[in-house]
């Protein structure tokens, strides 16, 4: 009998944590025996509309895909169920009001991470004292998860009067860009600085070069939680650089190969597929660095 | 064959391009069907209408990095009046073309008036349409608008299992006025005269000053349109829509033949600059084996093959 | 109204770099005014230490790609390709050092993979390679600058990508973070590296013949060609050099953040370098050029930015006060401005007259 | 000769009033001053000759004239109306049509459309929005034929010769009915057939009452066209005369404010006496498919080699091929015996040969690099980039050029951009003589250059040659041509027809063209 062609539409390479989500799909995949038709879109909700379309061309038995973003995506989907194809979100929904249009949707909530990372806060909070003054890194101004960690965390941080945002820039989740930003941060506040939320791992990273080279100390001067939890976090948070991490895992692959199993097996799958997602204080970090996969 | 050394580019485009699509068609089954080329035209309407506009920008010398951020802000602007201000489309649409245009000839009255180069003038209004869009909403606005979605959803039946969009249409139309507008009208001229040489166009008393305006108001009417074609075919307003047309643009009229240092050039091969790359990632797509960088690096690749076979094309028939 | 000091007044107008000065001056004092404690340089660990040292810092890697850049540009080019140039040399410098770190029982060490002076050359050749390819499209082939870069542009950030495997190559070999973080004689170590090259273009230009053929090249090809001039290889050296400055711009840049990201290294430089040369008073269409000026109009540029970060501008108006500044700071370098200004301040005054 | 108060009235012309009357003009261009206190009256019905050494101020008068400089200050009146163009496109709205004196056409364009444009032909249909290119092409073609230039009209101007391209100009200021037409220069490389057609189209306008403005460095020409004359020097107004009752002497007294000696310093005879050393350059079955036919061609040390041929004789394409600017399909060039490769200008300028070009604007002067730039440029590019020649050397150099050329500048560091049409040509040409080549290749060295520059770059020319440098000289001046050659090769239809003796007439060289018709 024939493979399964599972058309699969990525929004790019444009960090590890997407390397790693795109790596885990391809081994899954090539275990699974599942014939994967994988497109790369560059950042490009045009470009991933084009890709759909040319999985209908070529007639796939099911589409999955990480939307660039949450918005505009009726008119393919449209035209993706009128061919009798079932699809598949990873990794971030989207806001079609006619949900049947989607079979299911698998991935992290960022709204979630944000709102742990507020969560492990509000509890430190309790062993500071005075103002908390926490600087934000933000993603790259618009993207999803930026929005969404962002409104999570200050949905929870709201409950805690003393924890004050005096910051907040973007740093576009890359390394440099964190560095240079929290180098501006120190200037201009210095020392007033308590707590460092990012946005993800490398924006924490490159800052906390830069709070080093300003003579400081990372989470003994300086507080730092970021998103993530790619391996470079861990190896930080050994060097007893970096607090906490909130876990956003990019293995789909299983889960979604599963998933398009049952489809054609003819299951129904659930609306909502959860990923199992922890968050990592520095204290686990050495234990758990071992077995982690990115 | 005699065929006039002009048109060498033109005729090269073309027939590169046929012979890619026949490279696809046999390589790729489901690739050779009349939807798939149609949706060529269906997905890059948007990039049509706004790269038209570039052409006559480039053709007179000069170039417009703003396109990509105006369609955006378009977009963003339409999404916003459409959907939280509930304006209606026949008001609304006007004034976002009405926007574009107005932005496009305050950067082509800036470039003319103070002698400024156009490449940061434009640089500029890239940053600030962008930044404008974030000033409305940084998160997507989706449309929900019934007509709106419904016109975006019209397809029409050009024979059986082939359709195409509105904004297709209207993209070839644009293209149609384009032309007429490049080869057979004063302005079309002037612009192609300017491209020339600016100076000699002035001395043989041609209206320099008002063509470099309306070229960049024409650019930026186009890349309104543009807009608002893409919120057709998006159905959502977004500051990050869009990111890096210009250069798509720039490229297209490139590879249809035009010449950058102006005056040279068709509106007709832009058309087929668009469709060329389109068929480029199209035939990626179909491939589907590719990883993100490989995407990447055979996208430069094709771009090579098809720029360095243009050229000894020409040189060959020279 | 001539007053003995009007010409020295209006040599110093006249100046090449006296509006890119006036608007660099102009933005340090609106950072200045906005965020006391700008111009404080502490005395820290053995080298000067405050904003201005990290603006400095910043700017070296765009000094040194503008620079290239300027000379593509003096030769009617231009060269978009420059940021995967810099993500290329990053990787490459990143990935023959490398390093990795080690657990044995708990305590954690540092090796490095290759010597780090060949990774350095190594760097440095796939850079100026780069340039080379895309001086041969140029000159041999005959491609239009822009196209024949955009070639490498999309390309090259792939061969990053592939390079490193999309990943993010952290670098753990301590010396290699000099070149970025070091600190000479109490100033970064970058800024000596930009000013190098700089002396050493400037140089060039100057005490040997290049600089004049590499104008009559940008202003008439045809004529310059005809009166002897290599052109074609010109302008391929002119394409390598580019490449060579954006490799070393890729090295200091993966250097200060101890890693290299195939991705976002050197994301959108190209704009900004080419912002740098026109401010720094360098017509786009070739010919004169001013490498002092480039100089200075990288640092605008990165003042500027720092400017933005360290005023507490929200992100969502980043872009507005950029485009802002730039609308602002080409008008005042516009000579027809200016004198359209002047005849607005003036005609009131002036009486019936033909002028 | 008598000079006309312009103050008083004199003669009938002054009875009625000017079509256009400028009046106390003056111009400056930062410390040069331009045009100082200038008058100009011009009439209907007449042709008016604007006179002057280069760099005397005709074009800027002309330019001030239409708009494209603004006058510091003075006025113009047009039929007693003051008025104050502000373009060229301003100027011809008030019937002022002008050929200006570097070709300044758009040379991607279609010859058609360069004649025609802003004012293309219209179709009914669609409101008159659409241009009738038929109509237009015929029109074109009709116009050319007047100036007897038979080509394809559809062919980008670019593909001819800057002396078609100049044909073209004229062709377009001749089309724009305007009471007032001025040509600057025009005939500066049209040989005497195509001067000829000229002036009987222009003799026709003027019959029809249309007031012409004609600048030429040609004196036989002025006085066959024109009836008045205004003499220019150093931006001043010398005087407005009758041409009839100003003889050449007097003229060009009143252009350079003293006699000239009209003797070349050194001829072709001076030379007989020298032994006829051996051919340095020889070229046998020298080809390149459309653009010269088979040729053979030698040339001695010494040798000054004239080059006859009518317009589009092939005359500049063989020069491109010697100087390898274009690569040869067929045949071989020895230099002394050995076999060479001219694949390129740079070897050609290594290999000792030069080249000063025909179209001064495209492929001469660099205009934003200075005049000391410009002239050092040939040399130093032989040497390449290193060494290099010191500023102090450079301008040594080009001090000696502006002396030796008569080279009209403030200063050697100025754009050479900003200097006359004449003092650009002269410029180009020092450039080459800079690089003291073998052989120096002249295509039309002395277009737009004044009687008296002309003199000194011949005297300086000859001189070379008297000291070995052959010249291989090419004139649309066949009066010229024949003057100064030792030898004549003439050329036809992109091939050589015959070679003719030094001392030979010019009608000689045309009766040998004619044969081989
Ligand atoms: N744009 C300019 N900027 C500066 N100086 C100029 C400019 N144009 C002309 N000049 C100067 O004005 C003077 C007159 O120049 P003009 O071109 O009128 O001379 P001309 O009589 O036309 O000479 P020719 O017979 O060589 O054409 C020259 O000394 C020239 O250097
Ligand atoms: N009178 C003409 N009629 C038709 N075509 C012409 C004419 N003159 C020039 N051309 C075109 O322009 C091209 C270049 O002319 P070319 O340089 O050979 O002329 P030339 O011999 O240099 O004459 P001159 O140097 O006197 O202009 C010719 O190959 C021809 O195609
Ligand atoms: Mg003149
Ligand atoms: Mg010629």
């Amino acid at each position: 009998e024939k493979k399964i062609v599972l058309g699969f539409s990525q929004i790019g390479a444009e960090s590890e944590w997407r390397t790693a989500n795109t790596n885990s799909i391809k081994e899954t995949a090539a275990k699974e025996g599942i014939d994967l038709k994988f497109s790369d879109a560059q950042q490009k909700q045009e470009n991933q509309i084009k890709a759909l379309r040319s999985f209908i061309a070529q007639k796939v038995d099911v589409i999955a895909f990480a939307p660039v973003v949450e918005s505009g995506w009726d008119t393919v989907l449209k035209e993706i169920k009128a061919a009798k194809i079932p699809v598949i979100l990873t990794d971030r929904s989207v806001d079609s009001k006619d949900t049947s249009l989607y079979v299911t949707f698998m991935g992290s909530d960022f709204t979630e991470e944000g709102r742990k990372a507020g969560r492990w806060l509000v509890e430190k909070a309790k062993t500071m004292k005075g103002d908390i003054n926490v600087v934000e890194l933000q993603g790259t101004v618009g993207s999803g998860p930026a929005i969404d960690r962002k409104k999570g965390f200050e949905e929870i941080i709201k409950a805690e009067p003393r924890i004050k945002i005096i910051r907040s820039q973007t740093g576009d989740f890359t390394r440099a860009k964190g560095k240079e930003v929290m180098e501006a941060f120190l200037k201009a506040e210095g020392k007033k600085i308590n707590v460092l939320y990012a946005h993800n791992d490398d924006m924490a990273i490159g800052a906390i070069q830069a709070i080093e080279e300003a003579g400081l100390k990372p989470s003994k001067d300086i507080t730092i939680i970021s998103v993530d939890a790619v391996k470079g976090a861990f190896e930080a948070m050994m060097a007893g650089k970096l607090d906490v991490t909130v876990e956003c895992s990019p293995l789909l692959g299983p889960q979604l190969m599963s998933a398009v199993k049952d489809l054609m097996a003819g299951k129904t799958l659930p609306r909502r597929i959860v990923t199992v997602e922890g968050i990592f204080p520095m204290e686990v970090a050495a234990k758990e660095f071992p077995n982690r996969k990115y | 064959m005699k065929l006039n050394a002009k048109y060498l580019p033109l005729v090269a485009t073309v027939s590169l391009f046929v012979a890619m699509a026949t490279f696809g068609s046999v390589s790729y089954n489901g690739f050779f069907s009349a939807q798939v080329f149609l949706n060529l035209l269906i997905d890059n309407a948007f990039l049509v209408i706004v790269a038209v506009g570039m052409t006559f920008v480039i053709l007179t010398g000069g170039i417009d990095l703003s396109v990509g951020s105006v369609v955006a802000l378009s977009t963003m602007v339409l999404a916003e009046l459409v959907e939280h201000q509930h304006w209606n489309l026949g008001l609304a649409i006007p004034l976002v073309l009405l926007m574009g245009t107005g932005l496009g000839a305050f950067m082509g009255w800036l470039i003319q008036r103070f002698r400024l180069q156009p490449f940061i003038v434009t640089l500029a209004g890239m940053f600030l349409a962008r930044g404008l869009c974030y000033v409305i909403s940084i998160d997507s606005i989706s449309i929900t608008d019934e007509t709106y979605t419904a016109l975006a959803q019209t397809r029409v039946p050009l024979w059986p299992d082939a359709a195409v969009s509105l904004s297709a249409i209207l993209a070839v139309l644009v293209l149609l006025a384009a032309i007429f507008m490049a080869h057979a009208t004063e302005f079309g001229r002037t612009v192609y005269a300017i491209g020339g040489s600016e100076q000699s166009a002035m001395l043989m008393g041609l209206p320099v000053a008002r063509t470099t305006v309306l070229v960049y108001s024409l650019s930026g009417f186009c890349s309104a349109l543009g807009g608002v074609v893409f919120t057709f075919y998006m159905l959502s307003g977004y500051g990050l829509h869009a990111i890096g047309l210009e250069l798509d643009a720039i490229a297209a009229v490139v590879i249809g033949g035009t010449l950058l240092s102006g005056g040279v050039g068709y509106v007709v091969g832009t058309l087929f600059g668009v469709l060329a790359l389109g068929l480029i990632q199209t035939l990626i797509m179909f491939d589907g084996s590719l990883s993100s960088w490989w995407t990447r690096i055979v996208i430069g690749a094709l771009l090579l093959v098809f720029c360095v076979l243009q050229r000894l094309f020409e040189v060959r028939k020279k | 109204m001539s007053t003995s000091s009007e010409p020295l007044f209006k040599r110093l107008l006249s100046h090449s770099l006296f509006w890119p000065l006036v608007t660099l001056a102009l933005i340090l004092v609106v950072n200045a005014s906005l965020n006391q404690g700008f111009w404080v340089l502490q005395w820290r660990d053995g080298h000067l230490y405050g904003s201005l040292i990290d603006i400095l810092n910043r700017s070296a890697p765009l000094m040194l790609v503008a620079l290239g850049m300027t000379l593509v540009i003096a030769t009617r080019g231009i060269d978009i390709s420059v940021g995967a140039v810099v993500a290329i040399s990053a990787s490459v410098a990143a990935l023959m050092i490398g390093g990795t770190l080690v657990i044995n029982n708990g305590v954690p060490t540092h090796v490095s993979r290759f010597p780090m002076p060949l990774a350095i050359v190594c760097a440095l050749l796939v850079a100026l390679f780069c340039g080379l390819w895309n001086g041969l499209l140029v000159a041999k082939i005959g491609l239009q600058p822009i196209i024949a870069t955009l070639i490498l542009m999309v390309a090259g950030r792939g061969i990053a990508q592939l390079a490193t495997g999309g990943q993010i190559v952290t670098v753990y070999y301590a010396p290699y973070f000099y070149i970025g973080n070091g600190f000479l004689w109490g100033l970064p170590f970058a800024l000596f590296i930009a000013g190098g090259t700089f002396l050493a273009v400037h140089l060039l230009v100057t005490r040997t013949a290049l600089g004049m053929f590499i104008q009559a090249i940008g202003i008439n090809p045809a004529a310059a060609r005809l009166a002897g001039v290599r052109e074609r290889l010109i302008t391929v050296c002119v394409y390598a050099f580019c490449g060579l400055t954006a490799g070393i711009a890729g090295l200091i840049i993966s250097s200060n953040v101890k890693s290299a990201d195939g991705n976002n290294a050197g994301n959108l430089m190209e704009l900004d370098a080419i912002l740098a040369v026109t401010l720094g008073g360098t017509l786009l269409s070739g010919g004169r050029f001013n490498l002092a000026g480039t100089m200075v109009g990288a640092l605008i540029i990165q003042t500027l930015t720092s400017t933005i970060y360290s005023i507490g501008v929200p992100p969502e108006i980043n872009l507005v006060v950029k485009a802002v500044v730039v609308f602002v700071v080409m008008l005042l370098q516009s000579a027809e401005f200016r004198r359209t200004v002047h005849g607005w301040v003036v005609r009131p005054a002036a009486t019936g007259g033909a002028v | 000769m008598s000079k006309t108060d312009i103050t008083k009235p004199a003669s009938g012309r002054d009875q009625n009033t000017p079509v256009l009357e400028l009046s106390g003009i003056n111009k400056q261009f930062g410390a040069v001053q331009a045009l100082q206190n200038v008058k100009l009256r011009l009439f209907a019905g007449e042709i008016h000759a604007l006179m002057g050494q280069n760099g005397a101020g005709k074009s800027t008068l002309i330019k001030v004239l239409t708009g494209v400089y603004p006058a510091d200050s003075g006025e113009i009146r047009l039929r007693g109306q003051p008025i104050r163009p502000t373009s060229t496109l301003h100027a011809q709205h008030l019937g002022i049509s002008t050929v200006y004196q570097e070709v300044n056409l758009c040379t991607n364009l279609s010859v058609a459309e360069n004649i025609f444009a802003g004012r293309y032909p219209r179709h009914g249909a669609l409101q008159g929005w659409s241009i009738d290119w038929a109509r237009m092409q015929q029109e074109a073609k009709a116009l050319l034929q007047r100036l007897n230039l038979d080509i394809d009209v559809t062919q980008p101007l670019s593909s001819f010769s800057v002396a078609v391209q100049q044909m073209v100009a004229i062709a377009r200021g001749l089309s724009i009915s305007a009471q007032v037409l001025i040509l600057d220069e025009p005939t500066s490389s049209l040989d005497d057939d195509e001067v000829e057609r000229l002036f009987v189209v222009l003799r026709q306008l003027r019959d029809q009452g249309m007031a012409i403005v004609f600048v030429t460095h040609f004196l036989g020409q002025m006085y066959a066209l024109c009836d008045h004359i205004t003499v220019l020097r150093n931006g001043e107004l010398v005087g407005e005369y009758p041409a009839s009752e100003l003889g050449q002497g007097a003229l060009i007294a009143a252009m350079i404010g003293r006699e000239l000696d009209a003797s070349l310093g050194a001829t072709p005879a001076d030379q007989a006496g020298t032994a006829p050393a051996a051919d340095w350059l020889t070229t046998r079955g020298l080809a390149r498919a459309g653009s010269v036919k088979p040729m053979d061609l030698s040339v001695r040390p010494g040798e000054v080699v004239g080059i006859g041929g009518l317009l589009g004789s092939g005359r500049t394409e063989l020069a491109r091929l010697l100087f390898g600017l274009d690569r040869s399909d067929a045949g071989e060039i020895t230099l002394s015996g050995q076999t060479v490769h001219m694949d390129s200008p740079s070897t050609a300028i290594k290999l000792g040969l030069g080249l000063c070009p025909e179209d001064r604007k495209a492929e001469g002067i660099i205009a934003e690099l200075s005049v000391r730039e410009n002239i050092a440029l040939a040399l130093q590019a032989r040497q390449g980039l290193w060494p290099f020649i010191s500023r102090a050397r450079q301008t040594e150099m080009a001090q000696h050029y502006v002396k030796a050329l008569g080279i009209k500048t403030s200063d050697v560091d100025t754009p050479i951009g900003q200097l006359s049409g004449g003092n650009q040509q002269k410029a180009v040409l020092a450039r080459w003589l800079a690089t003291q080549p073998k052989l120096l290749i002249l295509d039309e060295p002395t277009r737009g250059i004044d009687i008296a520059a002309k003199q000194e770059i011949m005297n300086e020319i000859l001189t070379l040659a008297k000291q070995g440098m052959a010249v291989l000289f090419i004139s649309s001046e066949m009066s010229e041509v024949v003057r100064v050659a030792d030898r004549i090769v003439v050329m036809r239809d992109h091939a050589k027809v015959g070679e003719l003796p030094a001392g030979s007439s010019d009608h000689a060289v045309y009766a040998l063209i004619a044969e081989h018709a």
